[in-house]
């Protein structure tokens, strides 16, 4: 690009900025088909272009500073890309459809202006090839995202969500600077290419990196940001920064850690241990969860948890030379991160669209959707299926590759403290497993079936056409890639290939998911045909044990619901319950009681809010030094004195 | 003489046109075509300089410049420009709030901060050490006018500590200075010289002891006026005292000053080959300075403090690139942090006068009152605070990409962790000041003008961030 | 080793600028200051027939007449003016601080033991040791007053002692930097004067360790 | 022609054997209750019975409901036709370990949703309880099979269950513990004692029998079927896995092999009327204790796999 093409893009932006600022209303259609636009130009550019590497670095007026910011599209690169094109695209579809119902509490010009600004700097990040360029976009990144979550910031709490947000995003890109800085000092080159983590020097900086992208993608204990911020996005922006802005973190580590060898067993370790414990405890806590929203956030810190285990298996392998299970699980994590983008985005955008006709998402105020938006639960189940990964859709497919190269660990690994490890990882895969079914089965069930257990819930109607295509169109990804999934693994190793990575996909007898799904809907077609279609039905009551009629009331509640797995985590999950009794003779006979229960997390309790606490004691200390008193500023100045003459005397 | 002409004249018209009959109306009107017009002369001045590296172009007997320093004299001259420019609204809109009601004390005013930017330019173009210090001390003085303008008790306060603690200080780093022309006397030079070009060019042969206390006491001095931490006790009260475009000045040209004083007595010590002092020094100091001001930033209360605070953040990152010994680098951030901190102290001022508040607890919801206000502030905010795209991210970055060693990687390390809280804890200002709705009625509606200043500042702060501007004076890649 | 006639005026200017420290009335202290200040000039005018510098002997009649006449009437006129004439004291008891100060001034010859001078060593020292003293006198004046104006006192010690040393330490410094530092400090004691009296004005006192309003929660 | 037979014995034993298990069962029972009991082939006059009856459902129910069975069945069916539990099939792709567990999820998965869809408490507790034991036995299954599957180099279930090699103790001992993990999770899976009991018809305690308490007619058929179907194919799997602990049954040829599983299936049917008979169901909050006992079961064929592997 010249010279002239950028300060074009730069002046857009900038009149762009002043323009969509002062413009609270705007008609979403116009910038959500621009965007629909721009990134189905996108996508076709990247499929167009298949094949090739793109390098390219600006040019002498803009560069920053003195450094010139390089990027670089290639095979991994491209598929990364790819998802986000699609995710933009049907984002871009949704939105119409469901900002008209968040208008009242948005400036619809800084929403525009800050999306578009959140999309153009995930492709910059994603397509960076050295660790400035890589470094500023994410930071624009996160920014945008920033100023996204506090979308409807006349909410103390929306505001709050922010903040954490902001904070652990600072946190994730100082850790990251200082690795990459510290890398710098150790290699002298800013390009990731340059970067190799096979010797001790390099080991810091890498667990800095390893730090820094854990805490921005939601790995535990650094996940609290994410129920936090997930949650306060108006769904659009939730879907992409579920979507893909954590996937960003696992691309970067890919990018970074693997393309640059690690062998420290110890780091390796440590990102290991962390994504099992994410994994378990994202799943744990998602079951509790009644705000849809958190309770997907939960759901993703799970699943990142399973990319980066993929990850760090990945490393481990190569580490130890074991190149079919490196390539297994390397492969695990991209197609993971592909399909829980695709899916977290779908569930994201389903939710969006009950939250946009219910006007809730409280599991404890939704029910009885299934009959009114037939539709959106039809996609919303496929989604929760997929990511509960059920055959053949695609979340089965990775997490089988998951599972798969760690049973080859098993069979190939050395030593037996490493095949006992893996075991207890399948074990703990398959509890796992287990738990995100529950999950999303409350999801669903609390959420969409039985009656409505409030009045806004029961006036919700189905969502308009084009929130309901940019599902469909999701759905539709989700299936043709869960029933090709042997197609998609080896199109991922080809990519990691090209982009430098050898990879091969050496599974013989693959998965027939494609069987399964087809042989699935035949038997389930005609059976119905044959069967169910004929059968004469008639209308009549739940059962209810002959005491008159159910009310909304007497469902099962969410939190009920997952009371007995609650129960078995106890020591993890505490509940904080609070009764109300009230009336006129209140102790004896209350006329309404009520009663509340709240999960704590002990993490935020135990950890971060004394840790916060301590900042803040240590800065009320520090600032008792401002005391007003001009004789102490002045006995300051002495002090000092004496202090740097001491040191002169002395050094 | 014909130099020094070229530089008070346009000054020395402006205070007498201050000072004589001519209505406030029309002085605001005149006063910042003068101050841009001063830019203009003292560019062509510096042209010579500009266009050279590493030469330094004499102007008179004690007075020279070289390529630093010239950036420096105009980066001066630019933001009293531009704060000038904007104080005109500033106190028009004053009017509006009820306050400022004797149109004598915004003439004196005037009057005060050309004198006092013309102090502040005589630091850059003084070779001779003691002019330089004669010229910081006046800059006190004059500066003590601008912070007194309210004439209240709380910007009397601030005016005496502020005028007491810097006397004491600078009277330090006079000491220093006497100890650095002993330290000259002992066989280097004959006579001794306190011309800077001289003691660099001489360094090795100085007197090291004389010259390392000489050091001691000049950073201990300049540092009170820079406000390093725990010197920096005048700075927040006289920042928050002062209206808002002179402590925009204050911050964003004044602490420039005596951070260059420090810069070339250190060049000094670093050229002698002693140079351990004059690297660890100044490198845990200004580590240090960040990491108390990136904690005192997290309860602030007044919205002036707040920016006060994180100047003395911004005056430990240059400390530290001072320390590293590079003069470009430490103009590179104390370019950025000038532009951005002086859109933000002007912008303050906007939102103080709408509010009717300094109070953080009180400024709400600034973006429904007016989104440019809000926008430029957000982005000022983010400039200061070193995000990219902004120039700051990229002077801090080559700041910390020059630490090598150990002790230098620890400053690294505190410094990170500074730039992390203080990030943070002002955004969390910011945020909180932007977001919800607004508390108050507004008593002054927001105007274009109001904004213009602030977002050409915070424009000129990108373009040093993504454009190759930067490398006009940066030559190591 | 022998003591200069300069060394001499300059050790008796330090013990003087003590005795201020351990007196409460602000008169006394003025006049101390003044006669500390008349002993500083005599020092440069006996520097001045030691090197035989005439520049000094102009720069000595200049503090003569300024510093030790000027300034004083100045503040004398002020003290009246105010109506003050005590300070309150702080931190310490005031002949707690005057022993205080004695003990740096001795303090003060261990520090510049080392100190290398132009001349030769040991040349030098008792100079040092007497600006320095001078210095440290002033600040813990500043430290042990209250009143603004005793403020402004301890300042002018301070800068008293600074000249000094680059008397007795410096071979002429250049006329120009010193006339400089000279019109510097009598701007700033005008203006801190001024200052006073807006003090005075506004919060009916000039008792700065009452000022502590600007502070951090 | 041999391979139309194959699929002909195939689809046969599809349709019987699940009624032959069930009414072992039942009639086992019933003689230990000194009754004569229905005839052995009772169960398929139920399901004939229930396919000509009409349906009644809840009017809160949505069209998930009757789906869900008939996804149910069909899975089932792709299941029975996928896991080698018959010693005899027709061609069938790679049977992964994993996907077949995870297809055993997608039957749950689909019946929990369908006992949500009508409102009803009994069904959404019985959800729940579901939900709690499969997160618990879910672990025991795949360690199981996990384990043999470490054994013999593969995760794919035909190669395991398959193999002709000479076989050693430790091989005997990990299909026996396996075989028992398989059966023991099947009694937890399938909602029989001492986990559930499918005869009480008490709403409050049962797990299945709740859940599926809104299905009526051709509906119920199919779900009834379709659990039997499930049952056979866990104990076509346990009794395949005692009788390969035998060195000597992998040299019999196929007939005889397919008629001693069979036989092994019955006769888990007629072990599970025995316990039937002679226990009672165990407490909700003892139940967890007896999978814990399962989960190690299938640890320590895993742990021996892993030893065996080591050793080798």
């Amino acid at each position: 690009m010249a010279t002239f093409e950028i300060l074009a893009v730069l002046l857009g932006f900038l009149a762009l900025a002043l323009f969509l600022g002062h413009r609270k209303h705007l008609k979403p259609a116009i910038p959500a088909s621009l965007t629909f636009l721009a990134s189905l130009t996108a996508m076709a550019s990247l499929i167009l272009t298949w094949g090739h590497n793109f390098h390219w670095q600006t040019q002498a007026p803009f560069l920053l500073g003195v450094f010139p910011l390089t990027f670089e599209v290639d095979g991994l690169t491209r598929l990364y890309l790819l998802l986000l094109s699609t995710l933009i695209c049907a984002v871009s579809v949704f939105s119409p459809g469901y900002i008209s119902h968040i208008a009242a509490k948005t400036h619809a010009g800084q929403y525009w202006f800050c999306f578009w600004l959140f999309i153009v700097s995930m492709y910059a990040v994603v397509s960076s090839a050295d660790a400035i360029t890589f470094l500023v976009v994410w930071e624009l990144m996160s920014l945008a995202s920033i100023a996204l979550v506090a979308t409807d910031h006349s909410h103390q709490s929306v505001q709050k969500s922010a903040f954490i947000y902001l904070g652990a995003t600072r946190v994730a890109s100082a850790f990251l600077a200082g690795g990459f800085l510290w890398m710098h000092s150790v290699t002298g080159s800013w390009s990731f290419h340059d970067w190799r983590f096979d010797v001790e020097s390099t080991y810091i900086p890498a667990f800095l990196i390893l730090i820094g992208f854990c805490i921005k993608s939601g790995i535990w204990p650094f996940h609290i940001w994410l129920p936090y911020a997930h949650p306060s996005a108006p769904a659009s922006v939730s879907a992409i920064m579920s979507g893909f802005m954590i996937k960003v973190s696992v691309y970067a580590l890919i990018r970074i850690l693997v393309f640059g060898a690690l062998n420290s067993l110890w780091i390796i370790a440590i990102a290991f241990a962390l994504a099992v414990i994410s994994t378990f405890w994202g799943v744990l806590f998602a079951l509790v969860q009644n705000d849809l929203k958190k309770l997907l956030a939960y759901s993703s810190i799970e699943n990142i948890g399973l990319v980066v285990m993929a990850i760090a298996l990945s490393l481990y392998a190569r580490a130890h030379s074991l190149p079919t299970i490196a390539d297994l699980a390397i492969i695990a994590a991209v197609f993971h991160s592909w399909n829980h983008g695709l899916l977290k985005c779908l569930l994201f955008l389903s939710t969006g669209a009950v939250d946009a006709q219910a006007h809730t998402r409280d599991l404890r105020s939704l029910g009885g959707l299934a009959k009114r938006m037939p539709w959106t639960m039809a996609f919303f189940f496929t989604g929760s299926f997929a990511i509960c990964s059920i055959p053949p859709l695609n979340g089965f497919s990775s997490k089988w590759l998951l599972y798969e190269s760690f049973f080859q660990n098993i069979l190939l690994s050395p030593t037996a403290i490493e095949k006992g490890l893996s075991l207890a990882v399948i074990c703990l895969l398959s509890a796992v497993g287990a738990l995100a079914i529950a999950v999303f089965v409350k999801a669903m069930g609390v959420g969409f079936l039985g009656v409505a257990r409030s009045k806004t819930a029961q006036r919700a109607q189905e969502a308009g056409l084009g929130v309901l295509v940019a599902q469909a169109a999701l759905v539709i990804l989700c299936v043709a890639s869960g029933a090709n999934s042997e197609f998609v693994s080896r199109l991922i190793a080809q990519s990691l290939t090209s982009s430098g990575l050898k990879v091969s996909y050496t599974i013989s007898n693959g998965l027939p998911t494609g069987t399964v799904a087809i042989l699935l809907s035949i038997l389930a077609a005609s059976i119905y045909v044959i069967f169910l279609k004929t059968s004469k039905v008639t209308r009549y009551r739940t059962w209810d044990c002959g005491f008159g009629s159910l009310t909304e009331k007497t469902q099962v509640s969410a939190d009920s619901f997952a009371q007995p797995l609650a129960r078995i985590f106890r020591p993890f999950l505490r509940y904080q319950n609070s009764a109300k009794f009230e009336g006129a003779d209140r102790r004896h006979f209350p006329e309404e009681v009520t009663v509340e229960t709240q999960i704590i997390s002990i993490l935020e309790k135990r950890v971060y809010l004394p840790a916060l606490a301590l900042f803040g004691g240590l800065a009320k200390l520090l600032s008792r030094l401002q005391a007003g008193s001009i004789h102490l500023y002045l006995l300051y100045v002495c002090a000092t004195l004496c202090l740097l003459l001491i040191l002169g005397m002395t050094l | 003489m014909n130099f020094f002409i070229s530089v008070t004249a346009i000054p020395l018209a402006t205070v007498i046109l201050s000072l004589t009959k001519l209505k406030v109306e029309q002085l605001r009107l005149v006063v910042p075509v003068m101050s841009w017009l001063q830019l203009g002369v003292l560019t062509f001045l510096c042209l010579p300089a500009l266009q050279s590296n590493h030469s330094f172009l004499t102007l008179s007997a004690d007075f020279s410049i070289e390529k630093i320093g010239a950036c420096f004299l105009l980066l001066t001259n630019f933001i009293a420009a531009a704060s000038i420019t904007h104080a005109t609204c500033f106190f028009a809109n004053e009017k509006l709030v009820g306050r400022g009601e004797d149109p004598q004390h915004e003439k004196l005013y005037y009057a005060a901060c050309a004198l006092f930017v013309t102090a502040m330019s005589f630091v850059f173009l003084s070779d001779n050490l003691g002019l330089l210090w004669v010229s910081i001390e006046a800059t006190t003085l004059f500066s003590a006018a601008l912070v007194y303008f309210s004439r209240d008790k709380h910007s009397l306060e601030a005016t005496w500590k502020y005028l007491i603690i810097c006397s004491v200080g600078i009277a330090f780093a006079l000491l220093g200075i006497i100890l650095i022309f002993a330290s000259s006397q002992h066989g280097a030079i004959a006579g001794g010289s306190l011309s800077l070009r001289l003691l660099v060019n001489h360094a090795n042969e100085l007197q090291p002891k004389l010259l390392q206390f000489g050091y001691i006491f000049c950073l201990l001095g300049f540092g009170t006026k820079a406000g390093v931490f725990p010197l920096h006790t005048w700075l927040p009260d006289a920042h928050s005292e002062a209206p808002a475009p002179a402590s925009a000045l204050l911050s964003g040209a004044l602490l420039n000053c005596a951070l260059f004083a420090i810069c070339r007595v250190t060049e000094i010590i670093q050229v002698s080959g002693h140079s351990f002092f004059a690297t660890f020094l100044p490198i845990t100091w200004g580590a240090l300075t960040a990491l108390a001001a990136s904690f005192f930033l997290i309860h602030q209360i007044g919205i002036k403090r707040l920016w006060a605070y994180s100047s003395i953040e911004n005056v430990g990152i240059m400390l530290v690139a001072i320390g590293l010994g590079s003069p470009p680098l430490f103009f590179f951030q104390a370019l950025n942090h000038s532009l951005a901190k002086v859109a933000l102290f002007l912008l303050s001022g906007n939102i103080i006068q709408s509010a009717g508040t300094k109070d953080l607890k009180h400024i709400r919801g600034i973006l429904q009152v007016s989104p440019s206000w809000g926008i430029t502030f957000a982005a000022a905010a983010a400039a200061v605070t070193g995000m990219p795209p902004f120039g700051s991210f990229v002077a801090e970055w080559m700041i910390l990409s020059l630490c090598d060693d150990f002790v230098q990687r620890i400053a690294a390390g505190v410094l990170l962790f500074a730039l992390a809280l203080s990030f943070i804890a002002v955004s969390l200002h910011v945020g909180r000041i932007l977001w919800g709705k607004p508390k108050h009625q507004t008593a002054v509606l927001p105007t274009f003008s109001s904004t213009l200043i602030p977002l050409l500042l915070c424009i000129f702060s990108l373009l040093a961030g993504i454009t190759c501007l930067p490398t006009f004076f940066l030559d190591q890649p | 080793m022998m003591v200069t006639a300069t060394e001499i005026c300059v050790l008796t200017a330090a013990l003087l600028a003590c005795l201020i420290v351990g007196s409460l009335h602000l008169k006394v202290n003025l006049w101390l200051y003044a006669l500390s200040t008349l002993f500083i000039a005599l020092a440069t005018a006996a520097a001045a027939l030691e090197h035989s510098e005439t520049g000094l002997i102009v720069i000595a009649i200049l503090i003569a007449l300024l510093k030790s006449i000027a300034i004083p009437k100045f503040f004398s006129w002020a003290i009246d003016k105010l109506h003050v004439y005590r300070d309150l004291g702080a931190i310490i008891a005031p002949p707690l601080a005057m022993h205080a100060a004695i003990l740096l001034f001795a303090l003060s010859f261990i520090l510049t033991k080392e100190i290398p001078s132009p001349a030769g060593p040991g040349y030098g020292w008792f100079g040092a040791a007497g600006g320095i003293s001078l210095v440290f006198t002033g600040l813990l004046l500043m430290l042990t007053r209250r009143l603004a104006i005793s403020q402004i006192f301890g300042f002018l010690v301070i800068e008293n002692g600074i000249y000094v040393f680059a008397l007795t330490q410096t071979k002429g410094m250049p006329l120009m930097v010193e006339m400089g530092i000279l019109l510097d400090v009598l701007v700033g004691v005008m203006v801190s004067g001024l200052l006073l009296f807006k003090i005075q004005k506004s919060f009916e006192h000039i008792d700065v360790g009452q000022l502590t309003q600007l502070k951090e929660p | 022609m041999t391979a139309l037979l194959h699929w002909l014995t195939f689809l046969l034993s599809i349709i019987f054997i699940p009624v032959l298990t069930l009414g072992t069962i039942r009639k086992t029972k019933a003689r230990l209750q000194n009754r004569i009991g229905p005839p052995i082939c009772q169960p398929i006059y139920d399901l004939v019975k229930l396919a000509r009856k009409g349906e009644t459902i809840s009017s809160t129910m949505s069209g998930l409901f009757r789906l869900s069975s008939l996804f149910v069945f069909a899975d089932i069916l792709v299941l029975a036709w996928l896991t080698p539990w018959l010693c005899f099939k027709p061609w069938a792709p790679h049977s992964n370990i994993f996907m077949v567990v995870y297809l055993f999820a997608f039957a749950r998965m689909f019946t929990l949703l369908g006992s949500l869809d009508s409102g009803s408490a009994f069904g959404a507790f019985s959800a729940s309880r579901e939900a709690t034991l499969s997160l618990l036995v879910e672990p025991a299954v795949l360690l199981a099979l996990v384990a043999l599957g470490i054994f013999f180099g593969s995760s794919d279930l035909r190669v395991i269950f398959s193999h002709t090699t000479n076989q050693t103790f430790i091989g005997s001992a990990i299909w026996i513990a396996a075989g028992l993990a398989i059966f023991f999770s099947s009694l937890v899976e399938l909602s029989r004692m001492p986990v559930d009991d499918p005869t009480t018809h008490l709403e409050l305690t049962m797990i299945h029998e709740a859940m599926i308490l809104e299905a009526s007619g051709r509906n119920l058929a199919l779900i009834e079927f379709a659990h039997a179907l499930k049952m056979s194919i866990f104990f076509g799997l346990a009794s395949q896995c005692f009788l390969r602990a035998f060195p000597q049954f992998s040299t019999f040829n196929v007939y005889s092999q397919s008629g001693l599983n069979i036989v092994g299936i019955l006769g888990l049917a007629l072990f599970v009327g025995l316990l039937e008979s002679l226990i009672v169901k165990l407490q909700w909050r003892k139940v967890p204790e007896f999978i814990a006992y399962i989960l190690s079961l299938s640890l320590i064929a895993s742990l021996a796999a892993i030893g065996a592997g080591v050793i080798k």
